[in-house]
């Protein structure tokens, strides 16, 4: 479905992705994991068309993202939780929602009908329609911009650090919506801190160290390699944990 | 560690400073080489002139430049003034102080001029006038403030052509007296010219017993005059008296009529005597009265009136040549240039003379009035160089 | 003519007037609602309005209403212009360059305008022919009818557009968060672009319905624009019923400290109030709660 | 003076000089003196706001205005009061300071567009006070009777005495501002433009030092409206508006917004410019004034100047090797 | 001056701090114990920059106390902070780009200096004599991280690793008691990240005491005498790296609890 290949690409001065490859088929959920810094974010705004890469191509369905403009990738079918959650603070979680489906604005009973899935799947949601999205809680955040995500019933979802700054509890309940939406046969690229639990849903993954990705491979193997423990803790720390 | 701080610096001044020095000197040294090449077999008799060409007053500056271009060039296709050919030098102050003093200097200093026209207003003329005076060369001015020309003993080589807006004031409340006006309100804008208007109301009223039972004033920009006729028209006046220049002139006249105030006579400054306004204005200026520079109604004059040919002569060359109507502000123009020329020819180009010749110079019949100059009145007109004049059917009528 | 005719003269001349100020007004806050920049050419959007309509009307002899579309049209267009070719790179620059440059414009349209039609004042037929109505003594001009009615029109349009219309609320999502707001597929340099648009267009309706009241000249552009800031600076940037309060709040201070204290210092009513507002909470204007 | 500035500031000393050597005797560049005189004062003023501007990067459209503060404030003391220039305009600059004290203490807090409007909306109420306050300032015909400038019975008289008068002190607002700006109070002022909160965090008072910056600029405005009035004798409001004010900051970014030498060559060019060379324009001239202020703040933020600067150095050192 | 002294450097009781509801920061208490090495870690969004930020006066807390040398500093603004003798770096490096390198680390000598208004337009001696002490004392501080090359250099056209160590000569020019040093490894290289670890060291060897955040738990763990882990504004631990890395809590935190 996705295609990356050897991507390059500068940010704010920094070699942010050194020669990344990946791919990602249909009906997957594949995971980038690695530090803080390791270029994940990057990847994100690579493949959104936000950063252009000075080498590589990228592919979606045969569509050379490279030569198009964010919205006309967005248009292809993409749909995205971006890191920070970068919801619209200042207008009503309605508001948000209906934002999320600009692409089909044309077709309002859609729109309606999305908007009632939506608030039928994240209840506190529609409990809080007419509340400004600034004055919700994290946790509550990180639903809208997920339902926000889905309004315009993408069949390629990224989500970008969705567990980020949020408690044990909601962090639980954010990947059992990714199971979820896994298992109505959405492709899913999940890109995360949290590596247990990331891998741990994930059908392959990619471990990013410094802009390169260093190990790739089956979710649940790759739980269980060094390497992902050292891309965490440090080399030093390998070894204690053996001790 | 000082030496290598001046590394880093992308330029090096010293290098360029030195390189703009050499530029500077060079080309002084090429224009003075080309010095002492302007040899002419008739000497011309320069005038220079100042007049807001651009710039908020430049309303008034245009039809004046036009009217000194048109002058001149007559002049000069029937061989100049005894002999010299007339040197016209016009600089746009752009109704800016700063750029007509820089004006007035160059006049002076560069092109030599005998005698300077202008400014056009009255705070550009104030700007000039120490200037004129240090350089002793004689100035005309078209504007109308008394200030230009008085103390005499200190603007010894400064005369002006427009009437004072006191000679408009005392026309006007001449009139009034005459028609039993007694009550009025005054309206003025926040500009040079509608301070000194204000100024002289207050000042002659008592003289024609006439009582200001309102004191109005609004910015040269205002969109809406409404407060301000509604407060006078509280006051119950027997007339009102507008005194402004540009646009707002127009937004009183809109103003008095939409506010039905028609049945107070409304008067306005001498500034409103442009036929532009009346084109603009249409029907609403009917029964508009006003003090007007001779100039504007020369074919109205009685044919016994010295001033019928000038003015009349003037008004069929300017329109002929311009295609638009004449104004007082160019009527102001003609007379400074036409004064002089007949000092050229008097006496010719020199500035002492000039101011000498200008000094006793009587029944000068020009467009704004009979100019009788004198050691004490360098302006030489009174109240009777303007007329009152009354708007009918779009037209000028005298106001009886 | 009683205290109270007076009074209520006051009051609608100050409503009239204060109406003008908000048409101005509603173009800084479109502009703000989806890029955060102030205009400086606002108030020329304004003059420039009056003008072309003076322009159609009378060169062309269009029709008034015909003069007051296309007006506006020729107005949103130059604001189109003005965006796409120069706020556009002027953006990723400092705020002091993004002033400098819409400062410059400002002067340009005025140059422009005197190039063209010269530095006369310009009048245009009221919108309905007939004498003012009398309310309890005090005089409205049907002009003034107009400008409340076409500015009320305007100021609801604008607020079902921003609030319940996709489009708009799009809008107010590209001055919310841009890089979102693109993540969502909403094109956001053409909102920008539609943003200018659409105030340039207002600043021009403005002047073409206050032309018949208060004549238009080539130099009339800054102080209306000054006062339009003003007004949507006390009532909120952004906010539009805000700014009809604003306006007709300073538009009857003008007109009672012109009545009341000095018509002179009138100017200054609005100017006061802005730098009141500034200066006593710049927190609560600044600060966008995210 | 630091010794990378003095060759410099020596050249511009003789330039200055000797100028009037060649100007009056060239009668088609005489009156060049008095353009220099005025160039000169405004000169003050655009270094003066380059400090402001180009080193502290704090925006200012009250500068005509905090001029006309100083010649009014000359103009009125010596016309009303009697008293003689040298006071008059000592007592001028302190009203000008305490004035801009107190609108830069509220003002500075704020950023950007909002900064630009308080010290816009500021300006336009000084205009007004102008021209309303008839009694004391003449209204909007202005003020006249203001004494030339001296001491005691010492008069400044010609036009050559007026020149190295002015001239004298721009080379010492010259002085003042290059070495306010190599010293560790400018290097702060440029690391306020540059990051507040991290100039902060090295321990530099922002809030203190951008109203003291405002206040010198402010101060050497006042200064140079101080000189313009008793050097042309007559005043008007037309004089200190917005116009001017935007003036001025086109000839600080005509010269190269954070230079010091760059705000004086671009207040003599735009002096000249305007009073001389566009002549010929007339009625265009401000509309080449918004194209030329349009196309360096889209083109050249940074000033004109030093890009032409920094490509004649290129061009001076690829010749020398 | 290796050895702690009696009264901690710096000490914070109960510090919080809400954005709009959103509590970044909750009842944190620990201190610094003079002269040491301590790191703060925790996942993104537990609060270690707000605390940074809290600590320098950028932003006030919300309640709480910081003790800087035992005097309360928490509602000085940022420059008397400074000026007491707590040094910063910026997560995103915050440099004054478009000023040479010497000048940056001269603006970092301010605290330091006293010359007035007076003295800088006049060129006194006594700011001439403080002038030269500044760009001597910079030119040291420039050589002690490294960058004595590119002192004439525009900062910004530094490559990021030189910009991060440009960042702390800045900060050691202050003299400071204390250094906050945010994310310095961040976007480095390994062998960046190495040199970067034997800087911190040598500027502990020079009695400063150093607060650090950072990610790479090889500079952290390594390097550190203390560290203290936040999660979720929270305090989750302190200790030696000995006792964090067997902490059963951080290790959840760090790798995701197991169901």
């Amino acid at each position: 479905m996705l295609t990356v290949k050897s991507v390059h690409a500068y940010y704010g001065g920094i070699h942010a992705l050194k020669g990344v490859s990946l791919h990602v088929a249909e009906g997957e959920i594949v995971t980038l994991v690695g530090a803080n810094g390791a270029g994940k974010t990057t990847m994100v705004r690579v493949i959104c068309g936000l950063l252009k890469p000075s080498k590589g191509s990228i592919v979606f369905e045969g569509h050379n993202l490279l030569s198009l403009s964010t919205e006309k990738i967005i248009e292809l079918g993409i749909g995205l939780v971006p890191e920070g959650r970068e919801i619209f603070s200042t207008l009503s979680v309605e508001t948000n929602l209906e934002m999320g489906a600009f692409l089909k604005r044309k077709d309002r009973a859609f729109v309606e009908t999305m908007k009632e899935l939506m608030f039928s799947r994240f209840p506190v949601l529609k409990k809080k329609r007419k509340q400004r999205a600034g004055t919700m809680s994290g946790g509550e955040q990180q639903m809208l911009a997920i339902a926000r995500a889905l309004m315009s019933q993408p069949r390629f979802l990224i989500l970008d650090e969705p567990s980020l700054g949020l408690a044990p509890l909601i962090v639980k309940e954010i990947f059992s919506i990714i199971e979820e939406l896994r298992a109505e046969g959405k492709t899913i690229l999940l890109i995360e801190q949290n590596a247990k639990a990331a891998l741990k849903i994930a059908d392959r993954g990619y471990v990013f160290e410094t802009g390169k990705v260093v190990l790739e491979g089956i979710g649940g193997e790759l739980l269980e390699h060094r390497e992902v423990q050292r891309a965490y803790l440090g080399r030093g720390t390998t070894k204690i944990w053996e001790a | 560690m000082e030496s290598r701080r001046g590394k880093i610096s992308k330029v090096n001044w010293q290098r360029i400073l030195m390189a703009i020095f050499l530029i500077f000197v060079l080309s002084f040294g090429l224009i003075w080489s080309e010095r002492g090449t302007d040899a002419k077999d008739k000497e011309p008799y320069k005038i220079g002139a100042i007049f807001s060409v651009t710039g908020v007053g430049s309303f008034l500056g245009e039809p004046e430049k036009k009217t000194a271009l048109m002058i001149v060039e007559e002049v000069n296709k029937k061989g100049g003034i005894n002999g010299h050919p007339v040197e016209l030098i016009v600089y746009d102050d752009e109704s800016d102080t700063t750029k007509a003093a820089l004006a007035a200097k160059r006049l002076i200093k560069k092109d030599m001029v005998s005698v300077i026209v202008g400014p056009t207003r009255s705070g550009e003329s104030l700007a000039v006038v120490p200037i004129a005076e240090e350089a002793k060369i004689p100035l005309i001015s078209c504007a109308a403030s008394y200030k230009i020309v008085t103390p005499v003993s200190e603007r010894r080589w400064i005369f002006k052509t427009a009437q004072s807006d006191q000679h408009a004031v005392e026309q006007m409340y001449e009139f009034m007296r005459n028609k039993g006006i007694r009550k009025v309100g005054i309206l003025s804008d926040s500009t040079g010219f509608g301070a000194s208007g204000r100024e002289e109301l207050l000042r002659y009223a008592p003289h024609y017993g006439i009582e200001i039972v309102a004191d109005e004033r609004y910015g040269p920009k205002d969109t809406d005059l409404t407060a301000q006729f509604t407060k006078i028209r509280s006051l119950k006046p027997d007339a009102i008296i507008n005194w402004s220049i540009g646009p707002t002139q127009i937004l009183a006249v809109q103003t008095w009529r939409n506010l039905g105030m028609t049945d107070i006579p409304l008067f306005q400054s001498h500034g409103f005597g442009s036929r532009k306004n009346l084109e603009i204005l249409g029907q609403a200026a009917e029964g508009v009265l006003l003090p007007i520079s001779p100039v504007i109604i020369g074919k109205l004059l009685p044919n016994d009136h010295p001033q019928k040919k000038v003015t009349v002569e003037y008004a069929n060359a300017y329109e002929t040549l311009y295609k638009e109507p004449v104004s007082a502000f160019g009527g102001y123009a003609w007379d400074a240039v036409q004064l002089a020329l007949s000092a050229f020819k008097a006496v010719g180009n020199d500035p002492a003379k000039i101011r000498d010749y200008l000094e006793g110079l009587k029944n000068f019949v020009g467009q704004s009035g009979v100019f009788n100059f004198s050691p004490d009145d360098h302006n030489g007109l009174t109240k009777k160089d303007l007329i009152m004049v009354e708007v009918r059917n779009g037209d000028w009528v005298l106001a009886k | 003519m009683s205290i109270m005719e007076e009074f209520l003269q006051y009051l609608i001349s100050g409503i009239t007037v204060g109406m003008i100020y908000v048409l101005v007004a509603l173009g800084y806050n479109i502009i703000y609602n989806v890029t955060e920049v102030i205009n400086f050419a606002q108030g020329e959007f304004v003059m420039l309005g009056g003008l072309c309509a003076v322009f159609y009307y009378e060169s062309l002899h269009l029709p008034l209403w015909v003069a007051f579309f296309m007006s506006i049209g020729t107005v949103g267009v130059i604001g189109l212009i003005f965006e796409k070719f120069a706020i556009r790179y002027a953006r990723s620059q400092s705020v002091l360059t993004l002033i400098i440059v819409t400062i410059a414009f400002s002067i340009i349209l005025k140059g422009s305008a005197m190039f063209i039609w010269g530095k006369d004042p310009y009048s245009l037929p009221a919108f309905s022919a007939g004498s003012p109505w009398m309310v309890a003594g005090a005089a409205v001009q049907r002009q003034s009818l107009w400008i409340m009615g076409i500015s009320l029109v305007i100021i609801s349009g604008l607020s079902i557009f921003f609030h319940n219309s996709f489009y708009g609320k799009a809008m107010c999502a590209c001055a919310d968060n841009p890089i979102a707001a693109k993540m969502m597929g909403i094109p956001v340099r053409r909102m920008i672009l539609l943003s200018f648009t659409l105030s340039a267009a207002l600043g021009a309706a403005g002047g073409v319905i206050i032309t018949p009241l208060s004549l238009m000249e080539y130099d009339r552009g800054a102080l209306l624009g000054l006062k339009g800031f003003s007004v949507a600076v006390l009532g909120g940037l952004g906010n539009f019923w805000g700014a009809l309060m604003a306006g007709i709040f300073i538009g009857i201070g003008e007109s009672f400290c012109a009545g009341y204290i000095s018509s002179g210092y009138k100017d200054a009513v609005a100017l006061v109030a802005l730098l009141i507002v500034l200066f006593v909470r710049p927190e609560g204007l600044l600060g966008k709660t995210k | 003076m630091n010794r990378k500035n003095l060759p410099g500031f020596l050249v511009f000393l003789v330039c200055i000089g000797l100028f009037p050597v060649f100007a009056t005797r060239i009668s088609a560049i005489q009156h060049y003196l008095d353009v220099m005189i005025f160039g000169g004062i405004f000169g003050i003023v655009a270094i003066g706001l380059s400090l402001l501007m180009g080193y502290a990067g704090q925006i200012s459209l009250a500068h005509a205005a905090f001029m006309g503060i100083g010649a009014y404030s000359s103009g009125i003391l010596t016309t009303h009061f009697n008293f003689s220039p040298v006071p008059a305009l000592f007592l001028g600059l302190l009203i000008t300071a305490i004035i801009a004290f107190s609108v830069g203490v509220p003002s500075l807090r704020l950023k950007g567009h909002y900064l630009a409007m308080a010290t816009l909306g500021f300006g336009v109420i000084v205009h007004i006070i102008f021209s309303e306050e008839v009694n004391w300032t003449g209204g909007p015909s202005g003020l006249v009777g203001i004494p030339g400038f001296g001491l005691g019975d010492w008069k400044l008289k010609s036009t050559l005495q007026w020149y190295y008068f002015v001239w004298l002190w721009v080379a010492v607002s010259i002085l003042i501002a290059l070495n306010l700006v190599n010293s560790r109070i400018g290097r702060a002022f440029r690391a306020i433009h540059e990051d507040e909160k991290a100039a902060e965090a090295m321990g530099v008072p922002t809030a203190r030092y951008k109203v003291q910056i405002f206040v010198v600029s402010a101060a050497m405005a006042a200064f140079a409206g101080s000189l313009y009035a008793h050097y042309v004798e007559f005043i008007n409001p037309g004089s200190f508006d917005l116009v001017w004010s935007i003036r001025f900051i086109l000839m600080v970014m005509v010269g190269g917004i954070q230079s010091i030498w760059g705000s004086l060559l671009g207040s003599l060019f735009l002096t000249f410019l305007s009073n001389e060379w566009l002549q010929v324009f007339a009625e265009l001239e401000i509309l080449i004034y918004g194209i030329i202020l349009f196309i360096i703040s889209l083109f050249f933020p940074d000033g004109l100047f030093p890009v032409i600067f920094r490509f004649l150095a290129q061009q001076l050192e690829r010749r020398y090797e | 001056m290796n050895e702690a002294s009696e009264i901690p450097i710096l000490e914070i009781r109960e510090l919080g701090k809400s954005f709009g509801g959103v509590e970044a920061l909750h009842d944190i208490t620990f201190s610094v114990p003079s002269g040491v090495i301590q790191s703060i870690i925790g996942p993104n969004g537990a609060g270690k920059t707000t605390l940074l930020n809290c600590v320098s006066g950028i932003i006030k807390p919300s309640h709480g106390k910081i003790y800087f040398l035992g005097k309360p500093i928490e509602n000085l603004p940022p420059h008397r902070i400074a000026t007491l003798g707590i040094s910063r770096t910026f997560q995103h490096v915050a440099l004054f780009k478009r000023m040479t390198v010497i000048e940056n680390v001269a603006i970092g000598r301010h605290s330091k200096t006293r010359s007035g208004f007076l003295a800088c337009t006049l060129r006194l001696s006594s700011m001439r004599r403080e002038e030269r002490d500044i760009f001597t004392k910079a030119e040291e501080w420039l050589e002690f991280v490294g960058l004595s090359d590119e002192m004439w250099k525009e900062a910004g056209s530094l490559p990021l690793g030189k910009q991060k160590l440009l960042e702390v000569a800045r900060a050691l020019a202050a003299e400071p008691r204390l250094l906050l040093l945010d994310e310095p490894a961040g976007g480095l290289n390994t062998s960046e990240t190495e040199q970067f670890g034997d800087l911190i060291e040598r500027i502990r060897n020079l009695g400063i005491t150093i607060l650090l955040i950072e990610h790479d738990m090889n500079l952290v763990m390594e390097k550190s005498d203390y560290v203290v882990v936040l999660h979720y504004g929270k305090l989750l631990a302190t200790g030696t790296p000995r006792e964090i890395k067997r902490n059963p809590q951080v290790i959840e935190v760090y790798l995701g609890k197991e169901e």
